[in-house]
């Protein structure tokens, strides 16, 4: 089980539950497993959300791997001037 | 009224146009004598993109009427390298990364060329204080200054 | 709007007298310009006036000199006898915006945009410079101190131009001196501006003095008491301070973009002590 | 990076400091800027804009204006559908469609003085000035908010009646100015100062701040009676600007070619769109091509400068200086829409270090100024300047030495980032370290003199990166990337093509291509341009080199295994190398069209990987006592590059931020007067550094590779102008005993205070 950390402002829409432990293994996965747990969280995922998975930050990729223990943080998607 | 009948010298050649009264000589040069390397920055005299020599004398060329410059020379960072070859500040410019955006440089190279005829040996802080009035945002000045007494450097050695 | 580049002082006059609309006098056009741009003026006459011999020369006359409205900050640096005889109005003139507005910029225009805070003039006035006009009713000499009445309002009667600036001769042992304040090292307006002329007798102590300041009030002050109060004294630490009050006591500043009430008259009384700290030594050095 | 490429002698060029490609035409004023572009026909467009700060607008006449010969088109609102609510990404903020087309062209309101209310098009500059003159709008004058606080107090001028605060529980059942509040939460930050020995707070105001790019914004464009359009502008991303103008305008996107032209500084300014959808709409009803130009003055009213904010910091360490709590609360202005960068200003502010417990909020403001823009690390040096102030104070609570402090605490690889994920290798402490060893450090300074140092974090991007590798027939190398080329782009990724392809740098060509040559580009911004496009071309450059391999083999009759790729050519290796000589790219190309036809690759990329880059600054600077004016000395700039593709346009960015860093911390603010409107908007009264505010800025290049890139690379655009304003404060400390909490610290603010300590004497 991988384990999901939510950052900022999403664990509002979560009601406050802020870490999941969650068998995904890919975003996509992870993103469909989170609004199904929380629906009113699905939209959220849909843009401006980075993916950071074992450290390393995501941006717009559905398709990356989640490892059964890896550590996941989503995150504020972030861009830059 | 009618637009000026003006005849000049600008990059050494003769120059013949009209224009308005209000129309400054950087409209003219940009707009009606398609040399666009002199730029518009702020159109007040306070970043010097537009710098250019007017019978030898350096000056913003947005603070020059068009109807002035009747009978008078003007010279642009388009006359500054001659024929084949780039002015030593131009390639110097180039070897040490003196420029980013490259908006400003026309400004800064017309200037720095202005400079070098008066004082052969500037030091930094004449460099500095002679280039006050050519605004750069990219580079922090740091490889400009440089470039410029590297050059000086150089031509004395000749 | 109609340009004119007349070559005689009579052609000038008459034209500005005759014009119908608003009509401006071109001299480096470093103030005029921006004005167009911006829309703050609109003229429907300009007039050149730099095909005009007079305004163009510096001369020696009686021992002093004769600087032309529209001789640019730039040639005034490169006259060395008149650099030599006043530092102090040739270095404001060549604090005027940057190297490319100096070679533009003019004593006639600095004063007749009739700015409080233009940087020759404090120069100018500490000088005890005259300025000569041309009009309809012919020639006469102003103080330059009574040329600006207030912001953009000049004691210049319609048609009539500034045509030259007459600079005193100089007594032995006499020097003068002009610093100001900006927030960077140059490019920027004045937020204050001190000018001092000053004359010692072989002791050392000074016998005249002229001290005048910028952007500190309406228009550019000429401060009597601040030169009272250097006047047959040596500079010492108690003249010093009397200078300083008296500045501060001169000072009727606005708050601005530029700096704060508080700010100018402090900085007033500073760089008062320090232009006439440096005049000092140059007329020790003469 | 892969041994296979480089020169034949064992050349590399990466890391080395070529001449730039798109040089000469630079020095030469060849170089194509935003306003350098005309077509025959051409328009000169203008742009009418509100004198109020706030105010709704009742009607707007253009009868007279139209009626001006030489008028060929005017719009207005009317001319711009309303559009939906939808967020989408622009610079560093998500921007609402709903808001883009209300800042493009004002609506019900105007929200700024400058606020765009009309625009004509007409056959010459003169004519325009005087429609634009002949232009009749009706205000209802309202009352106006300009500063943050004042805009969040209850009963402040609304600027928008439909804007809920997002955020909060219960949902506000009132609209405010405040569009959203966030919160970054690690540890439990109360107990976390239970721990702590001592504890320093503090309150910070910093003043909203122009990029201060030279070249105003340009566009030119020309729409024809089928709907194809065509604009060229100057940006920073032209993928973006087309995307923008065809939601706005109803285009298809593929009927919209954009053209980057050169661009003339960007700073993240220039992420967004002004100028084109107006140019776009006036093109399309006069039917002739339109030329737009903003004036200076235009550009400080009407385009984006960054957040002004007010920041509250509360850090608590032990007294041997570990750090166990860190709480801020970011008040940032948005300008007259949402979407400050208080996002990032909250995940930053701690970035650089090690503590367990951090408590971050963010309030997300909207006042009667310009909506703002990316500027360089959006929100970065507001919420960082806080924070290394604080811990400067820190340390001198705790006589510690201010580097050795931020040693003990800073973050490493494995490091718990202060907004959630752990770090992968980082250079902090390398800078620290850099830092600490230089001459620089160890001079002594005198009286009046200070030094002060700030470390700083930028996360940097990835993101969508197409680049085309073309060999021409005679092996030389068209490369095509689609991302502006701001600051030596091209030089950097010329020399990635020469070292895959192992082909001298001059065979390289690089040109920015426009939207309809080459596939999709984010823009360049987020510090990604170099590193995304070097990744996009490693993957160019393979298919090229797999398709020579593939081809050397069927003319040799071999086996792959019998072949090699490497400096620049295919090489038979073994028995083979006795039967056949090696073939150059250049032997390829001569005979393409009979192995196979053109020989070319195109790297199609979502960057990932990007490596965030930490710097730290040292200053030291004198302050005049008796006028409060402070005069930078001497500064040293160390920061981490992973890899600098090219030193001298990575120390350039060093330079160039830290000297633009150098404008925020002393000089640089929007001036506003009782009545809401800007007083300062041109260079006089803007005071950007010249030449003569500062000295030579040292440039240290740090580079722990990034694990990430083939060539180890991090962006290094954005951190740069993070730790100036914290370092220059704290030198300002250092040398006055005052700690300044207002920037900019111009002269009467520094004098007032020297003042009230009695210190203003020499």
């Amino acid at each position: 089980m991988a384990r999901v950390v939510l950052v900022g402002n999403l664990a509002q829409v979560t009601g406050g539950v802020a870490e999941f432990d969650l068998s995904a293994t890919s975003v996509q996965q992870l993103f469909r497993q989170l609004g199904e747990l929380h629906p009113a969280l699905a939209p959220h995922l849909e843009s401006g959300i980075a993916v950071a998975i074992d450290g390393q930050i995501f941006q717009d990729a559905l398709l990356e791997p989640i490892g059964p223990r890896s550590e996941v943080f989503l995150l504020p998607a972030i861009a830059g001037g | 009224m009618a637009k000026h009948h003006i005849e000049a010298t600008v990059n050494g050649d003769p120059a013949e146009f009209l224009c308005e009264t209000e129309d400054t000589l950087l409209d003219v040069l940009r707009d009606t004598l398609d040399l666009t390397g002199s730029k518009e920055g702020c159109s007040s005299g306070d970043c010097g993109a537009c710098s250019v020599m007017l019978d030898g004398r350096l000056v913003c060329s947005c603070l020059v009427l068009g109807c002035e410059v009747g009978g008078r020379k003007i010279e642009t960072i388009e006359g500054l390298a001659k024929g084949e070859s780039l002015h030593p500040l131009q390639r110097r410019f180039l070897e040490a990364a003196a420029l980013q955006c490259g908006i400003c440089t026309p400004g800064f190279l017309v200037a720095s060329k202005a400079l070098l005829e008066k004082n052969a040996n500037p030091s930094e802080h004449e460099v500095r204080f002679w280039l006050a009035g050519n605004l750069c945002r990219c580079t922090g000045y740091d490889k400009i200054v440089t470039a410029v007494m590297d050059t000086a450097a150089a031509m004395r050695k000749g | 709007m109609r340009y004119e580049a007349p070559e005689s002082l009579e052609g000038a006059v008459a034209l500005l007298a005759g014009a119908k609309g608003e009509a401006r006098v071109l001299a480096g056009g470093t103030d005029l310009l921006v004005q167009m741009r911006a829309d703050v003026v609109d003229p429907e006459l300009i007039v050149d006036i730099k095909k005009i011999p007079e305004t163009r020369t510096v001369t020696e006359e009686k021992g002093g000199w004769r600087i032309g409205a529209a001789v640019t900050g730039a040639e005034l640096k490169e006259h060395t006898r008149l650099k030599q005889a006043w530092p102090g109005v040739v270095e404001a003139a060549n604090l005027i915006g940057s190297t490319q507005v100096q070679g533009r910029a003019t004593l006639g225009g600095n004063l007749c945009n009739g700015s409080p805070a233009a940087d020759s003039v404090p120069a100018l006035i500490a000088a005890g410079a005259l300025a000569s006009l041309a009009g309809p009713k012919g020639r006469r000499d102003l103080p330059v101190e009574d040329v600006m009445l207030g912001p953009r309002k000049l004691a210049l009667t319609k048609g009539e131009i500034v045509v030259s600036f007459l600079l005193p001769p100089r007594p032995a042992r006499s020097s003068d001196a002009y610093l100001r304040f900006i927030p960077r090292t140059e490019m920027d307006i004045a937020v204050v501006g001190a000018g001092v002329s000053l004359s010692l007798d072989a002791g050392g102590t000074i016998t005249a003095a002229r001290v005048s300041l910028g952007a500190v009030a309406a228009r550019v002050l000429l401060v009597s008491e601040a030169a009272q109060a250097i006047i047959g004294s040596r500079l010492d630490k108690a003249a010093q301070d009397r200078l300083e009050a008296a500045a501060r006591t001169a000072c009727r500043p606005i708050d601005d973009k530029r700096g704060t009430i508080e700010f100018r008259t402090d900085v007033a009384a500073v760089l008062s002590r320090r232009t006439a700290l440096i005049a000092l030594d140059r007329a020790r050095a003469n | 990076m892969p041994e296979t490429n480089g020169q034949t002698n064992g050349q590399h060029y990466v890391g080395t400091r070529q001449v730039r490609p798109d040089g000469v035409d630079k020095v030469t004023g060849r170089a194509r800027f935003g306003a350098d572009f005309n077509l025959p026909g051409q328009l000169i467009g203008r742009v009418l804009r509100s004198p109020h700060p706030h105010a709704r607008i009742i009607s707007i006449d253009t009868s007279k204006a139209e009626a001006l010969p030489g008028v060929k088109a005017v719009v207005t609102r009317e001319d711009f559908a309303d559009q939906s609510s939808e967020f989408i990404p622009a610079g560093e903020m998500m921007m609402n469609y709903k808001d883009v087309v209300r800042n493009a062209m004002a609506r019900e309101k105007a929200l700024y003085e400058g606020h765009a209310v009309a625009a004509v098009a007409a056959t010459s500059t003169a004519v325009a000035r005087r429609a634009v003159k002949l232009i009749e709008v009706k205000y209802e004058i309202l009352p106006h908010v300009i500063d943050v606080v004042e805009a969040m107090k209850p009963g402040a001028p609304l600027l928008h009646d439909d804007l809920f605060t997002v955020g909060v529980e219960p949902k506000p059942d009132k609209p405010s100015n405040i569009a959203k509040r966030i919160e970054i939460k690690v540890g439990d930050v109360e107990a976390g100062f239970k721990k702590a020995d001592v504890i320093v707070e503090r309150l910070f105001k910093t003043a909203p701040v122009h990029q201060g790019y030279i070249e105003p914004h340009a566009a030119l464009a020309t729409v024809s009676e089928d709907g194809s359009t065509e604009l060229w502008t100057t940006t920073q991303g032209h993928y973006i600007v087309r995307a923008h103008c065809a939601r706005l305008l109803g285009l298809d996107i593929g009927k919209v070619r954009v053209t980057a032209t050169e661009i003339g500084g960007g700073f993240g300014g220039k992420t967004v769109v002004y100028l084109e959808p107006l140019a776009i709409a006036l093109s399309r009803k006069a039917k002739r091509p339109v030329k737009m130009v903003m004036s200076r003055e235009e550009v400080f009213k009407a385009s984006g400068p960054t957040s002004g904010a007010t920041v509250w910091v509360k850090m608590g360490a032990t007294k041997d200086g570990k750090f166990v709590a860190g709480a801020a609360e970011l008040k940032y202005q948005a300008g007259a829409f949402q979407g400050s960068p208080v996002q990032p200003g909250t995940m930053c502010a701690y970035a650089p270090y090690d503590i367990e417990h951090v408590h971050v909020i963010g309030y997300d403001v909207v006042s009667n100024r310009p909506k703002v823009a990316a500027y360089r690390a959006p929100g970065a040096p507001i919420s960082e300047y806080a924070v290394e102030s604080v811990v400067d104070e820190i340390a001198k609570k705790l006589r510690l030495d201010p580097i050795e402090l931020r040693m003990m605490n800073a973050a490493r690889e494995g490091t718990k980032a202060a907004y959630g994920p752990k770090f992968g290798p980082i250079g902090l402490e390398e800078t620290l370290n850099a830092i600490k060893k230089s001459e620089h450090w160890n001079t002594p300074l005198r009286k009046w003199q200070g030094r002060g140092v700030a470390s700083g974090f930028w996360f940097n991007i990835g993101g969508e990166t197409t680049v085309s590798l073309t060999v021409n027939e005679d092996g030389t190398i068209s490369l095509m990337a689609g991302t502006p080329d701001i600051g030596g782009l091209r030089a950097s990724l010329s020399s990635v093509v020469a070292d895959e392809l192992g082909v001298p740098y001059d065979k390289v060509r690089p040109i920015i291509g426009d939207t309809g040559s080459l596939g999709f580009n984010f823009l360049t911004g987020g510090s990604r341009s170099a590193f995304s496009g070097s990744m996009a071309i490693v993957e160019a450059a393979k298919q090229i080199k797999a398709d020579l391999i593939a081809r050397a083999c069927k003319l040799w009759e071999a086996k792959p295994d019998q072949v090699e790729f490497s400096g620049g050519a295919v090489k038979p290796l073994g028995a083979l190398a006795e039967k056949v000589k090696p073939m150059t790219i250049a032997d390829f190309a001569k005979t393409a069209g009979k192995t196979g036809g053109p020989i070319g690759g195109i790297g199609r990329i979502n960057a990932q990987g990007a490596g965030p880059s930490f710097g730290t600054h040292l200053v030291d600077l004198e302050v005049d006592p008796e006028t409060g004016r402070a005069t930078i000395l001497r500064y040293t700039v160390a920061q981490d590059a992973g890899r600098a593709l090219h030193p001298a346009y990575v120390e350039g960015q060093y330079q160039g931020g830290a000297v633009q860093g150098i404008g925020w911390a002393l000089n640089e603010e929007y001036i506003y007067g009782d009545d809401g409107k800007l007083q300062n908007a041109g260079f006089l009264d803007y005071r950007m550094p010249v030449a003569s505010d500062v000295p030579m800025i040292d440039a240290i290049l740090v580079e722990v590779a990034n694990p990430r890139h083939p060539y180890g690379v991090r962006g290094v655009g954005e951190t740069p102008i993070v730790p100036p304003l914290g370092a220059i404060a704290n030198a300002m400390e250092n040398a006055t005993g005052i700690r300044f909490t207002e920037l900019p610290m111009s002269p009467p603010k520094v004098l007032k205070a020297l003042k009230e300590k009695g210190l203003n004497k020499a």
